[in-house]
């Protein structure tokens, strides 16, 4: 059963405010409603349902990974071809500290990388209800995805509250 | 058989600078010849080079002589730093220089105090009728490596093959494991030999020459990379330029 | 206080989108003569690699030149990038919006070019890729290698820090990007490039969640980037340092000098490069003089900081007193030509920039920072050279090995190619991407506020 | 600016407007509160704190007198004096470095514990009483040691190190004595007006403070300018003590890099006293409701970066050193790190470094009470351990030298401190405490001026359906 989405276009933040607290009232869940802006907003300025995120644990992760990584390659060079040069021991620890170092950050950078996309929710193939002028002129997009029956009621009420202009669109 | 340590002793007050060790090595070691061009533009490869430095000014102005090659430091500060392993110092305590292995980042030959690594800018050319007196044990080295002195280690080698296969001993100062310029030095200012033998005549030497009376000291010694090249020379009266 | 033009984001978005939608006049004509230099340099490299490193002038003592000057030499540009874009995120500085991109890009463009410069540097180029720990199994027919590389040597360390910070450089300035992306996918109309704008964009619709990670993720990655951008140029330091046998290089302090002098040649890169771009593109609406006035003032107390490092250098390489190093020092001050350079660096990449520095009209005007900035990197090349060469041409005991070294003309070309190519690089990416982030540029608009105080306005950010 | 979009029609272009926040300093008067807490709330823990760190001032005192009698020839004798006056000098005195710094970059969270940084110049005092018998104790170049100052007789007098340091030091401490008084003279002149008992001395402290806008804007400059001489001298004063009083003492050691180390551990330590203070101001000093968390988060925060920053320079000197591997250079190591000294290395590194990184690397002990203080303490342990690790070993050097070697002969024992040397200690730590404790009966530890600024320039505004935090930034 494909659910279907509509858009409503809105200038003012008060008013998508508004909608959206009706939309609530009228049993619209939160999963249901999105918003749509241009440029970053403070968080909850719609009220809207704050995004929660767990992107402060993926760097650990991926510096766990890239020191394994380091370590392997370090030691295992090392002792793979036991070669003595300038008196120097055959395990040295300040070098195998940088290659540490650097190592780990990468696969930090790069797990993180990886996070915000998943956090993000990205790639997002299908785009759904959603209007150009959103990025370029700033207008506020408030998208109710819900199933064929309950859309026009939607519809009606983003209208009700003087969307400027609304769009259907396919989820 | 016991593990050999090469070294060579280098008596200063022996030599006369006569640069028959640095023609016998270039014939040794297949070095192409220098023209004056090289010299021009500092560019010339000796593995060993004799350095020339007046003493005192005219009317008494003496000549100091002091050949220098690799000293084959057992901490050598050259090999750290070579990324790929294309240097490093092996089980004999020479210090090796793998021509393949070598990509020419030249960080070795900044490294070394002594100033004997030398990079071949061009590609190694040889007039006709030198062609045939290349010597066949050694590789002709490509252009965008570093090379050195090896102790003449194809020598070594096959003086050690040879033990092997006809099973005589190796006895010190062989002329056939003896390097090239100690071959050639007429006066016998270089002695070359295994450090590990406590009776040849390197050890003696050392043994003799290292006490507190003895002439011998190391090139730059408070760089701390412990060469295995000693050098003998008579401190007089007055201040000398060769050390 | 300057005084703050509000605009639509309409008005935002055609601004800094023109660029990008259509290329300007001055575009092709620009590119064209960059790429004669980089064609120049490029058939001297061609030259070199036919016929040998004997093309270039480096000789015996003195087997590092040019190339590794310019080398450390942009590996220093491509500092400030980053470190100006993390360290103005993490501390929330207002004024950072117009200028991060645009310093994240150079430092892009400026570590490709660094590493162009070792492929000019080695010996036997087709063979670099030795330093790297590729199992010998995977390139079966390279037998001669057969080796792993030698993790001890500190030009293992170079690729390892080089890569890595090349990499999340990268993926930084993708990130950052996104939107912007997004939005240049809503404006073109074209057909071919809004698909490859789509692909790129990955459906960025900017939901709530989205803006939040878009805020999240480059405070999180600016502190993962910092350390690395600390590690990188003490790494390229210690090719130096570890030296004992070069006079001049071992010292313990060259980690914190090069990381400092990088910062110091690094952000004037970065005035450099907005007063071009503010020329170029016309961008008074978003980089003010207050702009250049912070970076003047960032500049003043990183400048003096390089000095005192430079200072700690020169006393405790004289403190040993010992002559070789006396006599390299000597030979810096007193002889020619190395003297002449020695006072050009010190007036350029000091005295000059930061005695006028010191005046706020200067600080503020674009053009006086352009010129200014630019000298300050004219002495940051010529403080290379003169710690490299120097150093290399060995004013040991054993004099008879004494040398010297100028650059050739091949040298030349190349360090003439690397400047092509970064100016080149970012040109290109302001004619695809808007050097100027919008949607950083609308939040600042949005968030800027105005406390009243009896008549006095006094501005204000939030701070969420 | 208005928005020219009309919400009836909802026609327009739509403009941020720039919202407009009114303020009025009426609102916000220096805080009754604060000025009593200062006149007449004391509790029983300060006049107990102060009476312990007076008795330990004094037995300090002795101990440094017993010493003197001793005589100054033994530098080994007097090296855990050496280390602990350093020790003053590497985190009292590092703690108005935050102030300036803040003030400089204009932040707001610091507002409230800025005077509390301020007020540790006058520990400067203390340590320049503790200098003066260290001019006795180092020989004059004429031992032919390697010294900065190139010494050779007839040109540069013999006792060169000794001149010169002491003026940097009492230009160090004059410098932080005048930004003080500078940044304390508008509470002065509040309390001159409040107070009923004191205000002679408030009168001729604030010195005719009337808060008019010239004496406004010159007082900003002063502190921009004072606090740029202040890092300066700083920077000198830790270059001098870390080159003429330990390096030279220790010969082959060549560690460019130690002196700007010193003067990085002198921050480090600063910012660890200072968290410690405003956590007792806010513990036991009443003072709960003016310091918040954002202070203690950016103390921390601050505490994390430098730590790190230590660890690159400690990293960056061994790397060199390890790697040049001369003969000197290995003394060097043996002596200061890996020799018979390796216990307290390692407790250095522990305490200054791996503690600090591996708690306040996570955000919820950054941002705590308990946090940063714990973490304090154990930077402040590393820190006495460091300067232990050089100081000590550089005056208990026996400095014979093998001729063929060019090694020492033998390396340095651990110091083992004495009881006069325990009681140096005690005194070289609670001499500053009492000092302060003394100058905050007359000098307030929140400073009433800034806290106002803290009040108006930051502040929580509604927007829309959220609420944000505004801040100003005056100047």
């Amino acid at each position: 059963m494909t659910n279907k989405s509509v858009l409503g276009l809105f200038v003012d933040e008060n008013v998508v405010g508004d909608a959206l607290s009706s939309l609530r009232k009228s049993g619209y869940k939160d999963n249901e409603l999105e918003i749509m802006t241009g440029s970053p907003y403070p968080e909850g300025t719609f009220g809207e349902a704050e995004p929660h995120h767990k992107l402060f644990r993926y760097p650990i992760f991926g510096a766990v990974i890239g020191f394994t990584i380091a370590l392997i390659i370090t030691v295992g060079t090392q002792l793979a071809y036991p070669l003595v040069t300038g008196g120097k021991p055959i395990l040295s620890i300040p070098p195998m500290l940088v290659i540490f170092y650097e190592m780990t950050l990468l696969f930090s950078v790069i797990v993180t990388i990886l996070g915000a996309l998943f956090e993000s929710r990205l790639p997002k193939i299908f785009m759904g209800a959603y209007d150009e002028r959103i990025m370029t002129e700033g207008y506020i997009g408030l998208v109710v995805t819900v199933s064929e029956s309950r859309i026009k009621k939607a519809e009606d009420t983003l209208k009700k509250f003087g969307a400027e202009s609304t769009k259907k669109g396919w989820e | 058989m016991k593990q050999s340590k090469w070294g060579m002793v280098v008596d200063l007050d022996k030599c006369t600078g006569c640069q028959g060790c640095v023609v016998a090595c270039q014939s040794e070691n297949n070095i192409p010849s220098n023209e004056k061009s090289d010299y021009d533009e500092d560019r010339v490869i000796q593995w060993i080079r004799v350095e020339r430095y007046w003493e005192g000014t005219f009317p008494d102005a003496k000549a100091r002589f002091i050949p220098i090659m690799c000293q084959h430091c057992d901490e050598a500060p050259c090999e750290p730093v070579c990324p790929v392993f294309a240097t490093y110092h092996n089980s004999e305590g020479l210090n090796v220089q793998v021509y393949n292995r070598c990509i020419g980042t030249r960080f070795c030959a900044n490294n070394c105090p002594y100033q004997v690594r030398f990079f071949n800018f061009w590609e190694a050319e040889w007039p006709e009728s030198l062609k045939n007196q290349l010597n066949p044990d050694v590789t002709v080295r490509s252009r965008g490596i570093m090379e050195k002195c090896t102790f003449c280690i194809q020598r070594i080698r096959r003086t050690k093959r040879d033990s092997n296969v006809n099973g005589f001993e190796i006895e010190d100062g062989n002329r056939a494991i003896n390097t090239a310029c100690v071959n050639a030095c007429a006066t016998e200012a270089l002695v070359f030999g295994d450090m590990n033998d406590p009776d040849s005549k390197v050890s003696r030497i050392k043994e003799k020459e290292s006490k507190k009376s003895g002439r011998g000291y190391h090139l730059m010694e408070h760089y701390g990379t412990s060469p295995n090249v000693l050098y003998l020379k008579k401190i007089e009266k007055h201040k000398s330029h060769s050390n | 206080m300057q005084e703050h033009a509000q605009l639509t984001d309409k008005e935002i978005t055609d601004d800094l989108l023109s660029p990008v939608i259509r290329s300007p006049k001055w575009f092709w004509m620009t590119i064209g003569s960059l790429g004669l230099i980089m064609l120049f340099g490029l058939s001297g490299y061609v030259w070199e690699l036919y016929s040998g490193l004997g093309v270039t002038n480096v000789r015996r003592p003195v087997y590092w030149g040019a190339y590794i000057t310019n080398f450390v030499f942009w590996i220093g540009i491509s500092h400030a990038g980053i470190m100006v874009s993390a360290i103005l995120r993490l501390t929330q500085a207002e004024w950072r919006r117009p200028i991060t991109r645009a310093a994240e890009v150079l430092t892009l463009f400026s570590l490709i070019a660094a590493l162009s410069n070792i492929l000019f540097h080695v010996g036997r180029p087709w063979r670099i890729y030795w330093i790297t720990p590729f199992p010998p199994v995977v390139i079966g027919y390279d037998f001669a290698r057969g080796i792993w590389p030698n993790i001890r040597s500190p030009f293992v360390w170079d690729p390892v820090a080089v890569g890595t910070y090349l990499l999340s450089t990268i993926l930084f300035i993708y990130t950052c990007l996104l939107p912007d992306i997004a939005l240049v996918r809503d404006k073109v109309k074209s057909k071919i490039p809004k698909i490859i704008y789509s692909v790129l964009a990955l459906g960025f619709r900017g939901t709530p969640r989205q803006w939040k990670i878009q805020a999240t993720a480059p405070i999180l990655l600016s502190a993962l980037v910092l350390p690395i951008f600390v590690s990188v140029h003490s790494i390229v330091s210690w090719d130096f340092a570890v030296s004992i046998a070069v006079e001049g290089w071992h010292s313990t302090i060259f980690a914190p000098y090069f990381i400092i002098g990088a910062i110091h040649s690094g952000v004037s890169g970065v005035a450099c490069l907005m007063a071009g771009l503010l020329w170029l593109y016309k961008l008074d609406k978003y980089i003010k003089p207050d702009h250049f006035d912070a970076i003047g003032r960032l500049l003043v107390i990183v400048a003096t900081l390089w000095l005192f490092t430079l200072f700690l250098e020169w006393i405790f390489a004289l403190y040993p007193l010992e002559d070789p190093e006396i006599a390299l020092r000597n030979m810096q001050v007193f002889q020619s030509p190395w003297n002449y350079l020695f006072i050009l660096f010190l007036f350029t990449a000091y005295i000059i920039p930061v005695s006028a520095w010191l005046f706020k009209n200067i600080r503020r005007s674009a053009k006086w920072m352009f010129f200014t900035t630019i000298l300050v990197n004219v002495g940051m090349w010529l403080e290379r050279f003169l710690i490299i060469v120097p150093g290399l041409s060995r004013r040991t005991e054993l004099s008879f090995n004494w040398g010297s070294y100028s650059p050739s003309l091949v040298e030349m070309g190349l360090v003439a190619f690397t400047f092509a190519f970064v100016i080149c690089g970012i040109l290109v990416f302001a004619r695809i991407f808007p050097i100027i982030p919008p949607f950083d540029v609308k939040e600042g608009m949005r968030f800027r506020h105005v406390i009243k105080i009896g008549k006095r306005n006094i501005s204000a950010v939030v701070r969420e | 600016m208005k928005s020219e979009y009309d919400s009836k029609t909802r026609k327009g272009k739509l403009i941020y407007p720039e919202k407009v926040i009114e303020r009025s300093l009426g609102k916000v008067p220096p805080s009754k509160d604060l000025i009593d807490k200062h006149l007449h709330e004391r509790g029983s823990m300060f006049r107990i704190s102060l009476m312990f760190t007076a008795i330990f001032s004094v037995i300090g005192i002795l101990g440094t007198i017993f010493k003197m009698i001793n005589g100054f020839d033994n530098l080994s004798d007097w090296s855990v004096y050496v280390t602990a006056c350093v020790f003053i000098f590497t985190t009292f005195m590092g703690a108005p470095m935050l102030s300036m710094a803040t003030k400089v970059a204009r932040g707001n969270w610091s507002r409230p514990v800025s005077r509390l940084s301020e007020i540790f110049c006058i520990s400067g005092i203390a340590g320049l009483l503790m200098f003066l018998p260290i001019l006795w104790v180092l020989p004059s170049l004429e031992d032919g040691r390697n010294t900065l100052w190139f010494y050779d007789p007839g040109k540069v007098p013999a006792y060169s190190p000794h001149i010169w340091t002491t003026i940097a030091m009492i230009a160090f401490i004059l410098t932080a004595l005048a930004l003080l008084w500078i940044n304390a003279r508008p509470d002065f002149a509040i309390l001159r007006d409040n107070s009923k008992g004191k205000n002679k001395i408030y009168s001729f402290l604030s010195w005719g403070w009337v808060g008019s806008t010239k004496q406004w804007n010159s007082l900003r400059q002063r502190i921009s300018i004072l606090g740029i001489f202040y890092f300066m001298l700083l920077i000198t004063v830790h270059f001098c003590l870390a080159s003429d009083f330990l390096m030279t003492l220790l010969p082959g050691w060549v560690d460019s890099l130690y002196p700007a180390t010193q003067a990085h551990n002198a921050i480090q330590g600063g910012v660890a006293v200072l968290i410690i203070a405003v956590f007792i101001a806010w513990k036991w000093g009443g003072y709960k409701q003016y310091i918040g968390l954002d202070q203690f988060w950016g103390l921390g925060k601050l505490l994390f970066g430098i730590s790190l920053l230590w660890v690159w320079f400690f990293i960056s000197s061994l790397m060199v050193l390890w790697y040049g591997k001369k003969p000197n250079e290995r003394d060097v190591l043996q002596i200061l790190m890996f020799g018979k000294y390796l216990p307290v290395f390692l407790g250095t590194i522990f305490f200054i470094f791996i503690i600090p990184f591996t708690l306040l690397i996570l955000n919820n002990v950054r941002k705590s009470f308990y946090g940063p203080p714990v973490i304090a303490i154990s930077v402040l342990i590393g820190n006495f351990l460091d300067r232990f690790r050089h100081y000590s070993s550089a005056y208990s050097l026996d400095r014979t030298i093998d001729e063929n070697t060019h090694r020492f002969v033998n390396l340095p024992e651990i110091f083992v401190p004495s009881i006069v040397d325990i009681m140096v200690i005690l005194g070289a730590i609670s001499l500053p405490i009492f000092l302060i404790l003394i100058i905050s009966k007359y000098v307030p530890i929140i400073s009433l001026w800034e806290n106002r600024e803290y009040i108006i320039y930051g502040s929580h505004e509604k927007y829309h359906r959220t609420e944000v935090l505004v801040e100003g930034k005056p100047y």
